[in-house]
């Protein structure tokens, strides 16, 4: 068993932790570690730390363990978590602050989702749209699966539920702006 | 008045204190034998609710540099609900003072409960450090 | 013209180590009105009250100024100097010497001038003192008391032997309020009913106690030792003197509707005691499904009566009594979680149950004959899951607060369901145990010995899964999620408020709280008073508790109003408001802001200065009910009404005194 | 009624026949679709992952054209640019400094006015369950309907409005309408994992397999989405669930507003049945005919 020596917060990371929090517009010192949000979370069977052990690593200060978790990855969103939080935490936006954050250190324990993430943001950047196929195309070419849903493309042809040639964005200049913006605007991609 | 009396100027600070929680905080800081600086002058009252905003105008004019309203927290009030007329009444009050030029931080109002003899003493500390910053008040002076 | 003496107070070397005494006196000689300053070693001794004495002989002082400790400490000490001293003990001021100066500073010139200053005040205030005198007011000796709980019933028993008459009031057909349907307390787990029908029984025998079962208070005048009550008695349709009790009606009535003592899970009929051993033991008809009363169709009861008790024509009666005390009693309700918690299924899953349901059915005179069965489908169910803080600490859906019975009662119920079932699962999820009272957590250590197990973690959702009720949770201590499939889930559900009381609050003359449970006076020093003199708390209404904590303050707050009413007459504090009805506008905004019911606007008939007889409204202020807080006197636009004692022109010529 | 329209990606492509059954539903009810000219991917499921600002910019641009061509409503399909859209107009609604600063980044003037409506919302709140019945000329007599909200038409409450977060009733009332046995379960508001299945499929799947398997335990036939994502997830997935973790699902999922053109006489083929993966046509057929039984008798 790891021990964890306290006090575990230097200012700084005490700050950053601070600062995260604010952005996730949420206080940590809500949580009372009741656990609804892990018992609920339909990810939870595959999480290496529930959301509730998450926050309590930045409740004791243990803010590099908390981004090194492969929950804040595997977080989908669903925000069954919010819903029933007895304190009104909002958990999957503190999870997506996280990851963000994570990804900003390039700390990251999901390299195919975020492998995922990345190809549908360059599509997204480079048509103004996402394509399906060449999604899974690419995914496949770089996470090495290469055959991974297969069977199921031939029936997507088949039925018009895929093209070869993806639909875009006549003004893609908007799209790039947009992109452009926000990554100055820090955060990134 | 003259660089001189600018000088050795002290000022002078009445405080209205209610008699259930801010006045035996007060109380509480002597006991406990809590310095604080002897420019305050506490007032007793009933509730902080009593403390009318003409006595506040009246002790500025007289040549209150600084006034301190003290009463039971928002919901302690020993009479239940003074302190809540006492909070938006002393929000307009601000307002006012403000108004009519004399700055904010001259006029407190602040909740000390009777067992908060520190929170007394660094209430009114202070308060003192600001006024003697902001120097003597001249506004309302002499204003009949 | 007032004839003002000063007296400063060493207090030892208390004050004088840091305040040069001498020179305050010395300063104040020349203070407008002082016609005698000196200081002194001790004020409060014997010798130092006997010096103010002969000095008011001797000056012929009129007004008193002593400067030494806190008057919180000893303005009562020197009030009672005057008044043997002659004076009317209200000319009297008190400088805070040593609290707010002497113990406070060490810079012995400036503490020595503030001293002055302080001093100064004192004497601006008081020459300006009148004299004030306390009235008395009588003392009606018969206690109040609302909601007959096992709260109510104790305190009305203690007062009642203690030589006192009290009336008993309780909206309910019978007396006993939630205990008697619980099946065991814990830790004992001594029958319920078996300690609390007694007391029922003991009431409705008791001289001193006059009950009222069936009615409610409607209106609440008057002020401490005076209160002028209306209660209203409902229609019961049953003459409870000719009616013998015998039950036959009851047997005899055709129609059955839920009874709301089973919570529903049983029957009654519409003539109906809503459980055997009620007091009183006579029924009552249910106006809303009584035959007779909606279609005229039936008329059975009054058939079989053999007393011909039964009367379909009665009705509502009212009467007004005057009591010295009321002590609110009027108990809890569960929270409703079926309108917020979705998750756990809106109510919509029949075998997900509240621990009250739970109760009337281990309860051997309960619906299910103290057999636990699925209301779905009557089985046994062999997997429990127990559900903690439902509606508690939960501030995004219901209630912030700890509901302090719960642990307790569901560590209970895990007990009794193992015990019941041998080969049974019991799962109770908490967020934390709290057993902080005598033999508690050795309770809840037996329950755990009994084979339930604890899960710490809130359960985020049930589910019907075909027989089976899903219940996921996080066993937060492993980190792990754990799922039951259970037959059965009791929720440990909020205490809240019951319903109503907020309205009887108000009638009464106080505000309940944010949750709405009544406010104490002082949560340490004055917990079982209210804000209102005369009004005092027994039982949950004023937070959840359990019932040793219940008796305890019912106890408490019958001693309050025993000490009440062994006075025959109250002397009144004469610093109260006071009306100067020649500039009152009769506006009534200081009818608004007083927190006592104390002011009221009174129509007075005067001439005019052209002679005219003309009636008009002026604010007058009821010295009983006035608590002197001043609050009105702030919001008086023509300065008409005023605090005595702490005038307006006593705190502007303090006010001045500083800057002359 | 006249209605931006925004199909989002998959609309375009796996979702196909959802976009056929709403513009086929959409025209019998008089509801007029305009779809928002040139518009782009919302950025969902992934730029929230990744930077907040784009996940606000993405949705917004379209919003914002919506509201230069003078729309006040737009309605959307699919569940995650639904959300995605709400979310966005709650962020800028709720300080005008993000609004700023979403317009600075798009480019153009977005006022976070216009009204954002789900296909449920549509159906369910606009043109309301009598409508819809009045329509009804075939129904689906007995249809053992699951109805599948999953997350985001639902959560986070404050955001999406619908009629309830925990036990939501919109879907189940328009399929019982339309003469379907909608069946009570414990799933109707769980997450199938949205995109998870491609990167960690072993997860995804795990979630898609848990909703199914509900459904069947509560005896539906089949599994009504209102979410292409959903849809792909639960209809392309079974054959390869199946291989994975040796299950034998072979439950239709159809876009719930397949079955309300079904039911107003709209042929399987128009709509696009036969495009599904797990085979739906025998399972209409036979609820459309005890229907048109239960007519005749």
């Amino acid at each position: 068993m790891e021990k964890v020596r306290l006090p575990s917060i230097s200012r700084d990371n005490h700050q950053e932790i601070q600062r995260l929090a604010k952005k996730a517009g949420m206080d940590l010192n809500k949580c009372y570690q009741c656990g609804k949000c892990s018992a609920g979370c339909p990810v939870g069977f595959a999480m290496d730390e529930s959301p509730r052990r998450v926050i309590r690593l930045l409740q004791l200060g243990l803010l590099d363990e908390a981004l090194k978790t492969h929950s804040i990855w595997l977080c989908a969103t669903c925000d069954t978590c919010s819903t029933r939080c007895p304190n009104g935490i909002p958990v999957a936006v503190l999870m997506d602050t996280l990851r963000q954050e994570a990804k900003r250190r390039s700390i990251i324990t999901e390299k195919n989702i975020n492998l995922f993430n990345e190809i549908f943001l360059s599509n997204v950047k480079m048509f103004g749209r996402s394509p399906e196929v060449i999604l899974s195309g690419l995914y496949n070419l770089r996470s090495g699966n290469l055959f991974q849903d297969a069977d199921a493309g031939s029936h997507l042809f088949k039925t018009g539920k895929a093209h070869i040639l993806p639909s875009r964005v006549k003004n893609t200049q908007a799209i790039k702006r947009i992109f452009a913006k926000c990554l100055e605007k820090g955060g990134q991609h | 008045m003259d660089v001189i009396e600018e000088q050795k100027w002290e000022p002078k600070i009445l405080a209205f204190c209610c008699n259930w929680c801010s006045y035996s905080g007060a109380d509480l800081a002597g006991l406990n034998r809590m310095k604080y600086p002897e420019n305050i002058r506490i007032l007793r009252v009933p509730c902080s609710a009593r403390v009318n905003p003409q006595y506040i105008l009246r002790a500025f004019q007289k040549g209150a540099d600084g006034v301190l309203v003290a009463g039971c927290h928002p919901g302690d009030c020993h009479y239940s609900t003074g302190n809540y007329y006492t909070r938006r009444r002393f929000l307009i009050m601000k307002r006012l003072l403000e108004y009519s030029g004399i700055d904010p931080r001259r006029f407190q109002a602040r909740w000390v409960s009777g067992a908060e003899a520190e929170k007394f003493r660094t209430t009114v500390t202070k308060l003192c450090e600001d006024i003697k910053a902001i120097g003597p008040n001249r506004k309302l002076r002499g204003l009949k | 013209m007032k004839r003002i003496g000063v007296f400063i107070c060493h207090c030892g070397s208390n004050i004088a180590a840091t305040v040069d005494c001498a020179k305050v006196a010395e300063a104040a000689k020349a203070f407008p009105g002082v016609f005698f300053s000196s200081d002194y070693k001790y004020m409060c001794s014997e010798p130092g009250q006997e010096f103010i004495k002969d000095s008011i002989k001797k000056y012929d002082l009129n007004a008193i100024v002593v400067a030494s400790c806190t008057p919180r400490m000893h303005e009562h000490t020197f009030r009672k100097t005057l008044a043997n001293g002659g004076l009317n003990p209200y000319m009297f001021e008190m400088t805070n010497l040593r609290e707010q100066c002497s113990w406070v500073h060490s810079d012995i010139e400036k503490a020595t001038d503030k001293a002055i200053d302080l001093v100064r005040m004192s004497v601006a205030k008081v020459a300006k003192n009148e004299e004030l005198f306390s009235t008395t007011i009588p003392v009606h000796k018969k206690a109040l008391v609302i909601g007959a709980g096992i709260a109510g019933m104790q305190a009305a028993l203690d007062i009642a032997d203690a030589g006192h008459k009290v009336v008993l009031v309780d909206r309910e057909p019978t007396i006993g309020g939630k205990m008697p349907m619980l099946d065991k307390t814990f830790p004992t787990m001594d029958c319920s009913a078996c300690i609390s029908t007694p007391k029922m029984v003991e009431v409705a025998q008791h001289p001193n106690i006059e009950l009222m079962a069936y009615s409610e208070v409607i209106e609440v005048n008057g002020f401490i030792g005076n209160f002028d009550v209306k209660i209203k008695t409902k229609a019961k349709y049953v003459d409870h003197v000719k009616c013998t009790g015998c039950g036959l009606c009851e047997t005899k009535c055709p129609k059955k509707v839920p009874n709301e003592y089973d919570l529903g899970m049983g029957l009654r009929s519409c003539i109906y005691k809503p459980f055997p051993q009620a007091v009183p033991n006579k029924p009552v008809i249910d106006a809303q499904n009584c035959l007779k009363l909606t279609s005229g169709k039936c008329g059975v009861c009054a058939r079989v009566c053999p007393t011909g008790a039964v009367r379909y024509d009665d009705t509502e009666s009212f009467i007004t009594d005057t009591f010295g005390a009321i002590v609110m009693a009027t108990g809890y309700d569960l929270y409703k979680w079926e309108d917020v918690y979705g998750e756990y299924g809106y109510g919509k899953y029949p075998d997900v149950v509240t621990g009250l349901h739970f109760e009337r059915m281990v309860n051997a005179s309960g619906p299910t004959g103290g057999k636990i069965k699925r209301p779905s489908d009557g089985t046994t169910p062999k997997t429990v899951v127990f559900i903690k803080c439902v509606g508690s600490r939960d501030s995004a859906k219901a209630k912030s607060y700890c509901s302090r019975a719960c642990c307790m009662y569901t560590a209970k119920h895990a007990h009794q369901f193992v015990d019941k079932t041998p080969e049974g699962n019991a799962y109770v999820f908490y967020m934390d145990v709290r057993t902080p009272g005598k033999a508690y957590d050795e309770f809840y250590e037996s329950t755990l010995r009994d084979g339930a197990v604890y899960l710490r973690g809130r359960v985020s959702k049930i589910y019907q899964d075909g027989g089976k009720l899903i219940v996921k949770g996080e066993d937060s201590l492993i980190g792990k999620q754990v799922e039951v499939a259970a037959d059965m889930v009791v929720l440990a559900t909020a205490m809240v408020p019951s319903a109503g009381s907020r309205e009887l609050a108000q009638a009464v003359g106080f505000l309940p709280d944010l949750n709405g449970w009544y406010q104490e006076a002082h949560p340490k020093l004055r917990p079982v008073e209210t804000p209102t003199a005369g009004v005092f708390l027994a039982g949950t209404c004023q937070g959840p508790k359990d019932i040793p904590d219940s008796v305890a303050q019912a106890g408490a707050a019958a001693v309050k109003v025993c000490g009440l009413l062994s006075k025959s007459e109250l002397e009144t504090n004469p610093m109260t408001a006071r009306t100067n009805t020649t500039v009152c506008s009769g506006c009534g905004i200081c009818v608004s802001v007083c927190p006592y019911k104390a002011i009221q606007l009174q129509s007075i008939t005067e001439r005019d200065h052209h002679g005219h007889r003309i009636t008009r409204n002026v604010a007058s202020v009821n010295n009983g009910l006035c608590q002197g807080c001043g609050a009105c006197t702030v919001t008086c636009r023509p300065g008409a009404i005023d605090l005595q004692g702490f005038k307006n022109d006593q705190i502007l010529e303090e006010v001045d005194s500083l800057w002359t | 009624m006249k209605y931006a329209y925004y199909p989002g990606c998959s609309l375009d492509a796996t979702g196909v026949e959802f976009d056929t059954s709403n513009k086929l539903v959409a025209k019998k009810m008089g509801v007029d679709l305009v779809e928002i000219p040139d518009w782009n991917c919302c950025g969902a499921s992934s730029a929230h992952a990744v930077n907040h600002m784009l996940a606000l910019a993405l949705p917004a641009r379209n919003l914002a054209i919506a509201e230069a061509e003078g729309f006040d409503t737009v309605a959307i399909p699919c569940a995650a640019c639904f959300a995605r859209c709400k979310t966005t107009a709650a962020e800028a609604q709720s300080s005008p400094e993000t609004k700023a600063e979403i317009s600075d980044i798009i480019g153009m003037d977005y006022q976070a006015n216009i009204e954002i409506l789900s296909f449920l919302d549509v159906l369910g709140k606009k043109i309301g369950l009598d409508n819809i019945k009045a329509h009804v000329i075939k129904p689906l007599t007995g249809l053992k309907v699951a109805s599948y909200y999953g997350c985001l038409l639902v959560r986070p409450p404050k955001i999406a409005q619908s009629d309830d977060p925990e036990n939501p009733m919109v879907m189940d009332n328009i399929m019982a309408v339309l003469g379907a046995d909608p069946v009570e379960w414990g799933y109707k508001t769980e997450c199938c994992g949205a995109s998870h299945v491609v990167p960690v499929p072993k997860i995804g799947q795990q979630m898609i397999h848990d909703i199914l398997k509900n459904a069947q335990i509560n005896g539906a036939q089949a599994i009504a989405t209102a979410c292409p994502l959903c849809m792909i997830n639960l209809d392309m997935r079974q054959k390869q669930l199946n291989v994975q973790l040796g299950t034998n699902f072979n439950m239709p999922v159809f876009h719930f507003t397949e079955l309300v053109a079904l039911s107003f006489g709209y042929s399987p083929k128009e709509i696009g049945i036969h495009k599904h993966f797990v085979p739906a046509e025998s399972l209409v057929e036979d609820a459309l005919s005890t229907g048109a039984r239960r007519e005749g008798a």
